[in-house]
């Protein structure tokens, strides 16, 4: 299982929060976008073709290629605001 | 190095007489105060909404200030973040840094906010006359990011 | 614009809180804090001494912050500078200054502190151990200003 | 006449903080200079050959170039240390 959480513009988007997933084998980021884009609707708009979502991986920063794996806790969000 | 994320107000005067007090070496404290602005974009502000992501927050600010301190010779640093619902000149945020020298204490405090701007897990939702809506990224921002680079 | 010569204390929370208040267009207060070293070069400071020429000191300070002014799109700019014996850890200066955006604020803030070092007529006399020197100008300190023309 | 004024550690070497100079016509700082240096001893040492010393022309800062005029106040003090 992984830990999937969604922030800000994305959350209202998607319409939730956070969410558990099962995940057996480690696999990218990449990967995992492919798998939440093909639910879908505003899931497939927010992953499939969204070159300015941000990803981060157990609460840093990382890209397409970083790997997954059991037990990651990941969060998707927009570039952030704040400051 | 102290790093707060709160719905509270903070008190900038004494946040930064603590930092200056803790070291009789430090010549030099520069500080940041950022304000909710009553106007954006040529629309009134009636309220910001700072969504966050606690734990990770936390730990960005810590790993932005760190890595001040691998490039400049601070003393220390103090960053306060609010977060929830803030009307108009409401203080935002807070980053005061102590050096013995001032250019080190300038450098330092800008390159904070730059990258606090850039890559720390906040969010604004603005609401004005016209509605609720989530502020986009400045590219402005990514540049002040990339001088540092 | 305010500046004060004087021999008291200042607030340096209520001073920042006033500048931003006044103005709620400004999204960015920066605010340099100078601090009583109780070192210098190696030597325990008992007890700093500033001297400076009444009249000119002022009109230095307004012509100063003008010159940032022209620079930078600014709101308001305040500068405190004390006078007469200050022990360590007394605070010295204050330079703070507001704008819409902080790219403007922190270059403005840095450039009135370097023509403040190198042109305002204030001079240090420091008592350590050693006896009692008057402080000689720093080379750093004329490189800072030159790199703003 | 011309008030002359000196601050800091130049004030102390000469051990005088202002006075009032004869000067009838309008002349040049260097000038000024020469005159307060022919008076010898640490006036000497202070006005003839002391490249950091810096003036200041009614409140503003000048050099040795600038006029002096009858009126004027003129300021003589060692390189500023405050902020």
């Amino acid at each position: 299982m992984i830990q999937l959480l969604y922030f800000a513009r994305l959350r209202e988007s998607l319409g939730t929060r956070s969410e558990q997933l099962e995940w057996p084998v480690p696999a990218s980021i990449a990967e995992l976008k492919r798998q939440l884009a093909a639910r879908g609707g505003n899931w497939h708009e927010q992953f499939a073709d969204n070159p300015s979502l941000c990803v981060a991986v157990n609460q840093q920063l990382a890209t397409e290629t970083a790997t997954v794996q059991p037990g990651d806790e990941i969060a998707f969000f927009p570039p952030v605001t704040g400051g | 190095m102290t790093v707060r994320v709160q719905e509270a107000d903070f008190d900038t005067g004494a946040e930064i007489a603590q930092l200056r007090l803790q070291y009789p070496m430090a010549g030099a404290v520069v500080a940041f105060v950022g304000q909710v602005r009553d106007l954006n974009d040529g629309k009134a502000v009636s309220r910001l909404t700072l969504e966050h992501y606690p734990g990770m927050t936390e730990k960005s600010l810590a790993t932005i200030i760190e890595q001040a301190m691998q490039r400049w010779p601070l003393l220390d640093a103090t960053v306060i973040h609010r977060v929830g619902e803030l009307p108009p000149q409401a203080q935002i945020v807070l980053v005061a840094v102590a050096s013995a020298h001032r250019g080190d204490a300038f450098a330092a405090c800008e390159f904070i906010m730059d990258y606090l701007k850039t890559e720390a897990p906040f969010w604004k939702r603005e609401a004005t006359s016209e509605g609720t809506v989530w502020l986009d990224a400045r590219d402005s921002d990514q540049l002040s990011r990339k001088r540092w680079q």
